[in-house]
């Protein structure tokens, strides 16, 4: 049966606009390229990991993307923001269909969401990079959500060229 | 794949007429001429090659299929019932639908699913619904015959689990394909030990398939391209190394020996790589740790073995990426990450952690794309029509040092011969 | 459509010689070269044939007009002023504007947006803008004779409320080029009773506008592909049924008749059917109901009207499918369904429920354009060069059963007529 | 003049809450391939109908789907999961810019919603299956919202090969 | 750092709900193709400009269209809706990631959203006309929401034939 | 682009002869054919011709770089530290790589991103790493020299701050190639004052490039598909107006002088003209006010300088726009809009909101891409194959009055003895 009465009670709710909003927050870090601050999003020990949905339905450990730490998030956004070669693109995000699932005890949430990240080359025509889902483990701390876990898994079996930046 | 590819009309069939300058001069056209590319498709992805298809680990158990390709012709990898691997074509045998629709699966026979004419796991015709038509009815001519309308098989082999076909009916065996300098830095990775599959890339390069064997010939490129591999000392100036190349000119083993640590970069080396730093450290360096696990001097094999597979070993994150040609302009990559069986916990994630340097999105890999990407786009786009390579004279075949295109004349050198060009 | 077949680049045109065994193999070609679709545009499609383009019922009253096409040609169906159906083509005879934008529309007169060249709805150029310029200055020049500027227009016949248009100068009548076998079950639909237009469809199959014929020539599919059709009856092996033929070949009308409920297959049928289901239940059975209303032997009639037109009469479902070809790669299905004026709410209702058997959402109209894609794919990618259409052997023309391509064989024996090959 | 005021009260934003988790559960039911849950958001006499924009507009009434009824939306349900053959592929919705328009007296909430619809063929690229829009009416049965309606609208007049699933 | 702490108050919770539903009958006005009742959204001194990721990156004042005032955005809705020539077409939008800023002390209220704008001209395929993001300043008249500046800044380069409507 | 021009299959190349009727009739062909195509690029684009590439105002200072596009081919255009300006091919001389990315940039070289061969700003090979190898290993022949593997590098003029390109070596003057006519209303716009970049449009037309030239040398249009030019007597019947055309027929000025207020349209002309309403006021009529800044009779004039550059001065909206063919089919227009250093802050916005007539969102521009959109369409799919430029008779060159087609036989005049057609 559906799940719409599971996200009924309040509490649920006023968690998606909170989560919601830090999603917003995080798109907007990312497609404004100040993926320097992108790591701030996450927990010390947060795992941070894009694969495809071939990989995920299989239980495929593989990601595009794997960070174990915020060191390894740290070194990702430190090799893009400085290091890395590729061309200059423009990204924009849109997340919805947000859905908390539950809240266990130790207060970590359980939510996903559906994003759709489109990306311009900048003599090029605006590709839809990817769609996909990201599964994520919020917790508190100091009264901010934080990441302690975002799968994004992709729809979009076939990447163009290359995923440069965190989805 | 950039507009203009998408939008300009089809340049005019060049004259196909290599430049005098021998193999240090290539000319445009090897990489864009429709022409050329329906050539390649016949004489080298379907003419005397072993093409990689799948890995055993992939299709362990009796039944198991994989969808696939050769050049760009899908075919289906199977297992029979008996354990034999079978390649046949994926086109079914009555009016030719393309039969097989998942990429992985497992099964006692493979159905078509427009009239049900029905393979055994061999490619074999099994069974015809309605042959012999309804009370006497239609059905299929008395003279037909169930053996003459199987799938196209096609030859196949295997080495320590690695599957590969051919189009080609008298086959040289694989081991003589590659030769024993290939052999041994491929067996290092597959012989004794039992794959474990870790997962899927897929990915498109708007470039001709040629550049990615280019790519991984050009030891040049490596050690002033890719930051991460200068800074620390993956692959750069002052490393032990070598561009090793079969007596063909086909194959290649861009090789290398990471130091214990930082890398000994000599002063003048270092005013050569821009993408060289000293101060550059990583917050969490044991991504790079290299987990000694191999009988061979090297902690870097990336080996190129004609004409669409390359076998990655960098440090302790394994994978075969297979190249699926799609016409002059783009190919298709398909990267099958692995382990072993009997990894522990830990060694599977320093392999996945690593993973973060190759890949579409690897912090190696999103620059070799990058850079295929712009070089296609200049040649298709622009007004000049041959590029130079000319690093290290005309010497070719193996050498023991970076600062060399010795390998991209020496594979130009087969291409030619086999290309008739 | 497939990326390959959106990416490779264009084969090589191919010998264009048939297979020695006539017309039990057909080349892949007549499905995939630009040349061959080239020639099939001006010999079929602009040659001598009655092309679908409207229904009456679209446009009712004076003034009435509607994008369609002949072929991929764009062509503007009006009606004028004293009721007479005109079919023109949609480009202006200035400059070479597409003029008609809506896909439907009521004007007294066609507007061209450019210089707003005026035609009447017959497509005779009316008026020009500044024709005698200003002032004696500039305008067109004296012998300008607006009756020399007319849009192109073709010739026109209707059936019942059916219109077709053709290039061809000196064509024969409607009823001569289908034949009695085939207008019979046309008129069954048409005659007599007032269409209302209950809506369309529109959708693209990655295939050769070919095979929509051959999908409809070939009962053997319609017993093995659709679970629907032979689970509950509607067209099975054991029903009475026929796959008619006219002379030439080239038209065709698949007939079923239901059994009043659940057909009758034989225990050896059903083990031939994977499809079949005895268990198979619907929650709602009466979307299936047959409500007699014709006069017809038949439940089902599905007619390829050559070169462009479906006619669907399932049971109670009714509908025209015109046939736009883009390439030989790919075709625009356009599906206007209707029913009958005088048409109780209920009836009406029962015929929009049983539309849920056809069209792109269709439980049928999915399976058979999913099969007609998975062909293209594999004629576009595989290296084979043939499909087989062996079965009821060489036989041609009507049959009384399913078990047979004795149909398609048919088609191509005009085909290959008609095409000089 | 625009409706921003006809959806400013308290009780249609808390409706559209409801609304936006009732249609999140509801694609993420079609996104995971579970189309046998899917008849449960309706009611047993809902119409469920995709037709073009061009038929709505003109008001003609076919549909590419048209089930009246639990037991069609059923059966609709038991052909895609059971009998009916296509290739594989992967759905991925965004749904956005709901809507509350009003509430009668009998309960019958009237809202609409904007869609967009990712389809994946495992081998190909992700592609645009259809833009449209929900025209919706819900009511409520014991304390959860149902489908009494919905027509989805497309844009995309022209469908790629074939619509599978539910939209 | 991230921004979500910002947007954590409730009164900017409340706003984002109140743009949201601006923001859901500002795109059902143009996919409705009610150009005419466009301008209704703006205030009389309204500022409303589409422009280019370039542009707006490089300051560079330029506008696809560039409004001052309603007067100007009259004439513009009455020149689509009566003058000018073009190709029937749908538009759909796709509005999310709404992000309210700040409010000042005079009331103006910063806020933010991304779009992606879909085009299906009725004779092809369903396109991506453009994605991009809004950049808002929102007055209160007379309890109602008005746009005194939107600035549509697109991410897609370059425009494909044309832009008809506002975004 | 219409689907069709994505899915159609190539056209057969057409047998490419001249219709009899000389200039009065243009052959479809002309927008369609690949192989036409690929002639203007060799005999127009890198034939001898003026191509814009920039304005000085956009690399103001010694490093700044531009990308831009010679036809359709990749060019750099750069100011060296002496600030000269130079254009050269965005191709690596290695291996071809499209090196410089960003649209616009400052630096003082060039360095290629694949293996960081270095150029200046004249596009002069200047250094390559590793050149002498490493420990004697390696490198380059000691006989390769830099000089002899610089970019490709154009010749270069600039008049007034507007810079142009040409790949043939012995080009005349700017002022030679365009004429005296052209030049006056060229140096209205650029002569004397500074100009200020205010920002740039990019969009794709899905129609042949020359349709763009044909457009603007098309006063016949303009006064009937712009209501806003006719309505507000910008451009109209009636208005002191000319279509200047250079002697060697390429080039063109559509000027006209637009009444102080609302004009004076006869009964006569109103008529003729739908698009001209009486009753259309502005709410805002500002927008359309002419602030006298120019030394210039005209208060509009549209100049088309072959092949690639119009410059737009529509009252007091200013700005250039750069075609670059993409095919024959499409073509990408860069517009940079200006206006001049000095200018006030409500110059400025005034010049901003007469820019709501232009671009792909202006009330003309929506217009005019659309009308070229339906043009190609027309072509592409229709069964005609030639349009008429009968207005005005066979009459060329400069006209005074806006009935007339003359100028665009005068182009193709110029345009069939430089294709040799
Ligand atoms: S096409 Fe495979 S069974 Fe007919
Ligand atoms: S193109 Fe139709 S009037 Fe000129
Ligand atoms: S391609 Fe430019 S340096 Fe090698
Ligand atoms: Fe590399
Ligand atoms: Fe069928
Ligand atoms: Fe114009």
């Amino acid at each position: 049966m559906p799940e719409g009465a599971r996200a009924g009670g309040t509490d649920l709710r006023a968690l998606r606009w909170e989560i919601e909003e830090f999603n917003t927050d995080y798109a907007a870090v990312l497609d404004a390229g100040r993926v320097a601050d992108w790591p701030d999003f996450f927990t010390e020990d947060a795992i941070y990991r894009i694969t495809g949905r071939e990989n995920w339905d299989a239980k495929l450990p593989v990601g595009l993307i794997y960070c174990e730490g915020m060191g390894m998030l740290r070194d990702r956004a430190l090799a893009i923001a400085r290091t890395t070669m590729f061309a200059p693109r423009y990204l924009l995000h849109q997340i919805s269909n947000t859905r908390v699932h539950s809240v266990d005890t130790a207060g970590t949430i359980a939510a996903d969401a559906n994003y759709a990240l489109f990306e311009t080359l900048v003599d090029e025509r605006t590709t839809l990079q990817q769609v996909g889902r990201y599964h994520d483990r919020f917790v508190r701390e100091g009264g901010r959500l934080r990441l302690k876990e975002r799968h994004c898994v992709y729809d979009s079996v076939i990447i163009d060229t290359a995923l440069i930046y965190p989805v | 794949m950039p507009d203009s590819a998408r939008t300009d009309s089809p340049a005019p069939a060049p004259a196909l007429r290599w430049p005098s300058d021998g193999l240090t001069a290539i000319p445009d056209w090897v990489y864009t001429s429709p022409e050329i590319y329906e050539r390649e498709i016949e004489r080298i992805f379907k003419g005397r090659t072993w093409n990689f298809v799948a890995l055993e680990a992939e299709i362990p158990e009796p039944g198991c299929f994989k969808r696939s390709f050769v050049g760009a012709t899908p075919v289906v990898v199977a297992r029979d019932l008996k354990g034999t691997v079978h390649v046949f074509e994926n086109r079914c045998a009555h009016r030719g639908a393309e039969l097989c629709r998942p990429q992985l699966g497992k099964s006692t026979e493979i159905v078509c699913p427009y009239h049900q004419w029905t393979y055994d796991l061999a490619g074999n015709l099994t069974a015809v619904p309605f042959r012999r038509g309804i009370k006497n009815e239609g059905g299929m001519p008395k003279d037909f015959r169930l053996e003459d309308h199987g799938l196209l098989q096609l030859k196949v082999t295997t080495r320590h689990g690695v599957v590969f076909a051919s189009f080609c009916r008298d086959m040289e065996s694989f081991e003589d394909y590659v030769g024993p300098e290939i052999l041994k830095d491929f067996d290092a990775v597959f012989a004794g030990r039992r794959l474990r599959i870790l997962g899927y890339y897929r990915n498109t390069v708007p470039a001709n398939w040629k550049m990615y064997h280019e790519n991984l010939k050009d030891p040049y490129h490596a050690t002033l391209l890719h930051a991460f591999l200068v800074s620390f000392g993956l692959l750069v100036a002052g490393n032990k190394s070598a561009m090793i190349v079969d007596p063909t000119g086909r194959h290649g083993t861009m090789a290398s020996a990471k130091p214990p640590d930082r890398p000994q970069v000599d002063a003048e080396s270092k005013t050569q790589m821009r993408a060289f730093s000293d101060t550059l450290r990583l917050a969490d360096p044991k991504f790079l740790d290299f987990v000694r696990e191999f009988d061979s001097p090297w902690s870097v094999t990336m080996q190129t073995i004609w004409p669409n597979l390359i076998v990655q070993r960098e440090l302790n994150t394994l994978g075969v990426r297979q190249i699926v040609p799609r016409g002059p302009n783009e190919f298709l990559m398909i990267w099958t990450m692995f382990g072993y069986e009997g990894d522990s916990e830990e060694m599977t994630r320093h392999r996945l952690r690593q993973g973060n340097l190759m890949g579409p999105a690897g912090f190696l890999g999103i620059e070799d794309n990058e850079a295929m990407r712009f070089v296609q786009q200049g040649i298709v786009r622009s007004e000049s029509d041959t590029s130079v390579v000319a690093l290290g004279g005309t010497e070719e075949g193996t050498s023991q040092h970076l600062i060399t295109e010795a390998a991209i004349r020496s594979m130009y050198r087969h291409y030619r011969e086999v290309m008739g060009l």
